[in-house]
Order: C-alpha cells, then structure tokens, then sequence
C-alpha cells in the first residue's frame, strides 16, 4: 500500500501546486476541487473516515461551490502587478528553506514510548455516552472547543452578511428541468441521509458536522436548481434557527456544572444530552454552511 | 522507513510551504483564497499525520481538524464576500 | 477462496476495467459531448460491478442492499449532471465534432 | 390540502420508500428508529413541498420489466464507450434530433435521465416536442431505440399514446 500512498501524495502535491499556478481562474479552481477529492482520500488512509466525509463535502464541495460561484465576479477584474523578479527569487528561495526546516524538523522529533491520548480517549470512552471516539472527543472531553467553533460559524456568517450588502438577489438564468427534478428527488433523501449520519456519530463515523454539511448541501442544491431563492436578509425564523443550536448548546452546558466545569455531563444520560445537543447543532450548522453559499450567491448580481 | 501517516505529514509540510509562498506571490484575491485553504489543509495533515506515525487513529487532532475544515469554509466565504465588495467599484466605472 | 469471494474479485476487476476504459475515453474522445458519454456509461457501470461486488461481501442484507442503493443515486446525480453540462455547452456555443 | 385518492397513494408509497431507505442506511438497528420517525417525517414533508403528487399512476410489472431492459442496455451502453474508448478513430459522433411522443412532466424527465445513461446517447436540450441529442455514432438507429425507450417508459406510468 506503500506505493499507493506515495502516488497519492504525488497527486495532491501536483493538483495543489498546479492549483496556485495556472492562468486561467476557473482551471485554478477546477484544480482546487480535484485537490480537495484527493485530500479525502488521504484522509481515508489516515484512518480518519470523519475528516474525509467533511472533507468531501464542506472542503471540496461547499467551497468549491463557493469559489465556482465567485468566478463570475473575478473575471472582470483586471490582474494586479505581479511581484518582480528579485522579490520572486526571494520568496522562493525563502520556501525552499522554510520547506526544508520543517521537514528536518519532522523527522528529528522523537517517537514517545507511549501513544498517550488516544489510550486516554480509549480510556474514558465508555463514560462519555457515545462509543465513537470521535465524536466523545468532539461533544463530551473537549465540548467547549466544538461550543466555540459553531460560535465561530455564526459570527463569520453575520460578517458575511454585513459585508456582502444588498445585490440583486434574482438569478436571471433559465431553469434546467432536468436538474429541478433532481433537485426535487435528492433534497429528500438528503434530509434522511442528514438524520442517519446525526443517528450513527453515536457509534461510528458521523456526526452533527457530516449531518450539517448534508442539510448544507440540499439547500446549495435547491438553490442552483431554481428552488431556494439567495439570502439578503434572513427572517426571524431562520434567525431562531440559526441561533438556536448554539444557544441550546450554552444553556445544556449552565444546567450541567455539577461536578465543577463547565458542560460536564453527568454519564448516565450523556448520550440523550449529546443527541439532543446534535440535533440542534446540525440545524444551526447546516443552516449556517447553507447561508455562506446563500449570501454570496445573492451578492453582487445587479449587472 | 518511515510510515504512511508520517509520509501524509511530509506532504502537509510540502502543501504548507506552497501555500506561503501562494499567498506571498499571487496578485489575484482569488488565487490567494486558494492559496490560503492549501496552507491549512497542509497544516491538517501535519496535525493529524504527526499524531498517528507510529500507526494508530488518533481521535483528539481528528476532532480538531472537523472542526478546523468547517472554520476554514467560513474564513474563506468572508474573504470571497470582502474580495468582491473590493472588486466592485472597478465594475462600476 | 470461496466461490463467493472469486465472483466478488472478478466484478471488482471489471468495475475498475469499465473505470479504466472510462478514463481512457475521457483523454482520448475528441470534444466535451462525447467525453460526457464516457462518463456517463463507463463509470456507471463500472460502479455498478465494484457496488455488486462489495455487496457479496457485506456482512448483512441491510448493509450489502446500502451498496446496492449507492447506484441508483449516482444514475441519477450522473445524468442530470451530465445533462447540465451538455446544456450548458450547446448555449455558450460549443458546436459538436462531427466527422464524416 | 384535499386528500383524494391519488395524494394518499403518492404519500403512502413515498412514506414506504423513505421508511425502506432508512432502514437499509440504519442497517435495521432498533434502537435508531426514534431519530428515523422524525428524518422520515422530514423527508416527507420536504418531498411533498417540492414536487406536490400528480395522480402519476405506476405499474409494478412494467416497471420491473423496464428495470431488467435498463441493466441489460447498461451493459451495452458501457462496454461500447470501452469499446470506443480503446478506437477513438472509429467514432461518429455528432448532434442529432428526435420528435418525442410522451407527455411533458415527470416522463419527459424520465426519458431524458434514461437516455443519457443507455447506449451511445447524451439528451443536450428539449425545445418544445424536439430533443436534442448528441450521439456517439450517427449510424446508429437513433429514433428506433427512444421509441423503444419511450415505450417502456409509457407502460410503466400508465400512460395512453396517440403516437
């Protein structure tokens, strides 16, 4: 397998490299997308089936969705002064030796005796209301960070929508029935295919994220089919939706400061804590990956 | 002989270095975007690659990096949406 | 090996032959319209043969009928896709290739 | 909302096929009922809100009939690309019309997502009754194998033709 591997690193290698250098954007961002099929791969090799359904779906298809968008807007623009030749050469060179620091001081580093936490993870697991080590990570031995991270989602996304302002939100192109009957058959299955994966990051791979980028990408889907209309200004019930996952997040945590920190559960019903937290979280972030494509799609249109 | 998951590591180095040098070289916003989402995903493999080189799945930089790969989308909705309010005035002259 | 692991193989070797043959058409058909075949025939039943494949070796019906349900899903994804792609080329003008 | 006849079936038989999907997706797991109840209800109501029941009416038979004429022409349609693929030189694509008989709608839908996964044919464009087609090789017998196409697709929705 050896081989493969090496083949496969070549290929992210050359689609990332190939990405930053081309001409033309679109074939830039076409690149972009392949790199991010094959990092799911990779990811597949490192044992990390979670990453590589995230990857899969928020790292090459929601910004590829994003950046594909984008396109339209950035063609008109004309080219910046590149940077001169000794600045180049300079730069460069710089990365070379960047390059070679890190990879000296990869190998450099030593082996520890023991693989500590992943024994510590394997350790608590059992108390933690789930069996996927991933997701005990996620929800339970480091919730705050995941608590964070949806804050985090929502702030860039009322960022996006200050910043994006008011453009014609009307997509002026001809329907494809072909693809509105997709449309109408896959954001369905979709939405089934978002409460499996909720449902199976209790004991394997999956979870509010994988579940999130499914809703995510109903919506993206309904949208370039003519079904969904961009966002200019979310209304109150998108509002309570959006917001609703993570301030169910942060009053779950002040209900459960028993045993002294914040967001410990207590073990007999940390699995319906985390499935109930899950399923709210999926809503918001899947509404809230769903609105980053939403928002830009409604920018900049009135030519 | 170094194993696969320090091999993926290396090329999180090599994917790193390139996304630098991306963001330092480009003129273009977009091309810098890119450039941007190659650092990080560079720096994911080095987060995951790096903990399980001695070949066991290690869930904590896992969870990390779902997390990282959802910031990552939104960082880069936010520089698209500034890069094109920045390209906007230009269209309209 | 068991009979049942050496059908398994051999539609696991036709799948990737059927996915080698579409990536050849790919390279070698001359515009965007017959690449789309490719695309869409070969692999598809490329895909067909390696879901047949894993399905012999699922360990439940539940799980080798989710290999069996990932086809259908991609037919559809892949001919309406397809279809888009080809729409879209014919309205931006692409004339087809014909030959004589 | 009426509840005739026609939209109970299509919910029933929309309900079932969810119920089914997830079943096989829960591999059967008992204890995953409970979030399916509510993803199957979304589903439902998602799918009803989207594409709201026409009265399509289905035949069973026709379709099993039309399912086993699929794979076989699958197999055709896949080993002539590989064919194709292997003498790039003997290919005669080119762009090709034919005038469609099936009603506008969901069959007109079907037999373009057909087409384009059988032998030799990628549907491009309908303008009116006229399909656009683009074709492998032009010898080959293009509006014979729609029609054929066509036939399956109106005896599996119940559908009566003048053509």
């Amino acid at each position: 397998m050896m081989a493969f591997d090496l083949l496969l690193a070549a290929a992210i290698i050359w689609s990332a490299v190939r990405a930053l250098t081309l001409r033309d954007a679109a074939h830039a961002v076409v690149l972009f997308i392949v790199f991010g099929l094959l990092m799911t791969l990779a990811w597949v090799r490192l044992d990390a089936p979670d990453i590589a359904l995230a990857e899969a779906a928020i790292g090459a298809g929601l910004t590829g969705a994003l950046l594909l968008d984008a396109l339209g807007a950035f063609r008109r623009m004309p080219p910046a002064a590149g940077t001169g030749g000794w600045t180049r050469a300079i730069i460069l060179a710089a990365s070379g030796m960047l390059l070679f620091a890190f990879i000296h001081a990869l190998l450099a580093m030593p082996y520890g005796e023991r693989v500590v936490l992943p024994e510590w993870v394997a350790a608590q697991v059992s108390q933690s209301g789930v069996t996927h080590p991933v997701t005990a990570v996620l929800l339970n031995f480091r919730g705050y960070d995941t608590l964070l991270e949806v804050g985090v989602l929502l702030v860039a996304l009322i960022a996006l929508l200050a910043v994006a302002g008011s453009g014609n939100a009307s997509r002026k192109t001809a329907v494809n029935p072909m693809l509105r009957a997709f449309a109408s058959a896959a954001a369905p299955l979709g939405i089934l295919a978002a409460g499996y994966l909720l449902w199976a990051g209790a004991h394997r791979p999956g979870g509010a994220f994988q579940a999130g980028a499914m809703v995510a990408a109903a919506a993206v889907l309904l949208h370039l089919s003519g079904r969904l209309p961009a966002w200019v200004a979310p209304g109150r019930l998108l509002r309570a939706g959006l917001a609703g996952g993570l301030l169910f997040f942060l009053a779950a945590g002040l209900f459960m400061t028993d045993a002294g920190a914040y967001l410990t559960y207590p073990p007999p019903s940390a699995g319906s804590w985390i499935l109930a937290i899950e399923t709210g979280l999926t809503i918001s972030l899947g509404l809230a990956l769903a609105g980053l494509f939403l928002v830009l799609a409604g920018q900049g249109r009135a030519q | 002989m170094i194993s696969s998951a320090l091999l993926y590591a290396l090329v999180g180095c090599a994917l790193f270095v390139a996304g630098v040098a991306g963001v330092l070289l480009a003129p273009h916003p977009l091309r810098r975007i890119l450039a941007f989402n190659v650092m990080g995903n560079g720096a994911f493999l080095v987060l995951v690659g790096l903990a399980q080189r001695a070949g066991f799945p290690d869930p904590v930089p896992q969870a990390m990096v779902l997390t990282g790969i959802v910031v990552a989308v939104a960082a880069t909705a936010l520089a698209l949406a500034l890069a094109r309010r920045l390209a906007e005035p230009e269209d309209e002259q | 090996m068991t009979m049942l692991e050496w059908t398994s193989a051999a539609l696991l070797v036709a799948g990737g032959a059927f996915f080698l043959a579409g990536t050849l058409g790919l390279l070698r058909f001359p515009d965007v319209y017959s690449r789309l075949h490719a695309l869409t025939k070969a692999d598809n039943l490329g895909l067909g043969f390696i879901l047949a494949g894993l399905a012999l070796q699922a360990d439940s019906v539940a799980a080798a009928l989710k290999f069996v349900l990932i086809w259908p899903l991609v037919l559809a994804a892949s001919a309406a896709v397809s279809h888009a792609i080809a729409r879209r080329a014919r309205q931006n003008g692409i004339r087809p290739i014909q030959r004589p | 909302m009426k509840f005739d006849r026609s939209r109970l079936s299509a919910l029933l038989f929309r309900g079932s096929v969810f119920t089914i999907v997830w079943w096989i997706l829960a591999e059967g797991h008992p204890a995953s009922w409970g979030v399916g109840a509510v993803s199957i209800s979304g589903a439902l109501a998602a799918s009803l809100l989207l594409a709201p029941p026409s009265g399509t009416r289905f035949s069973f038979i026709a379709g099993l009939r039309f399912g086993a004429f699929f794979l076989l022409e699958s197999i055709r349609g896949g080993s002539q690309v590989a064919l194709a693929a292997l003498a790039p030189g003997r290919l005669r694509p080119g762009l090709t019309s034919v005038v469609i008989g099936l009603p506008d709608g969901l069959p007109r839908v079907l037999l373009m997502n057909t087409l384009n996964l059988l032998p030799g044919t990628v549907s491009i464009q309908l303008e009116g009754d006229t399909l656009w087609l683009h074709v492998l090789d032009r010898r080959q017998a293009i509006e014979r194998e729609v029609a054929i196409v066509e036939t399956h697709l109106a005896r599996m929705l119940l559908i009566e033709r003048s053509t």
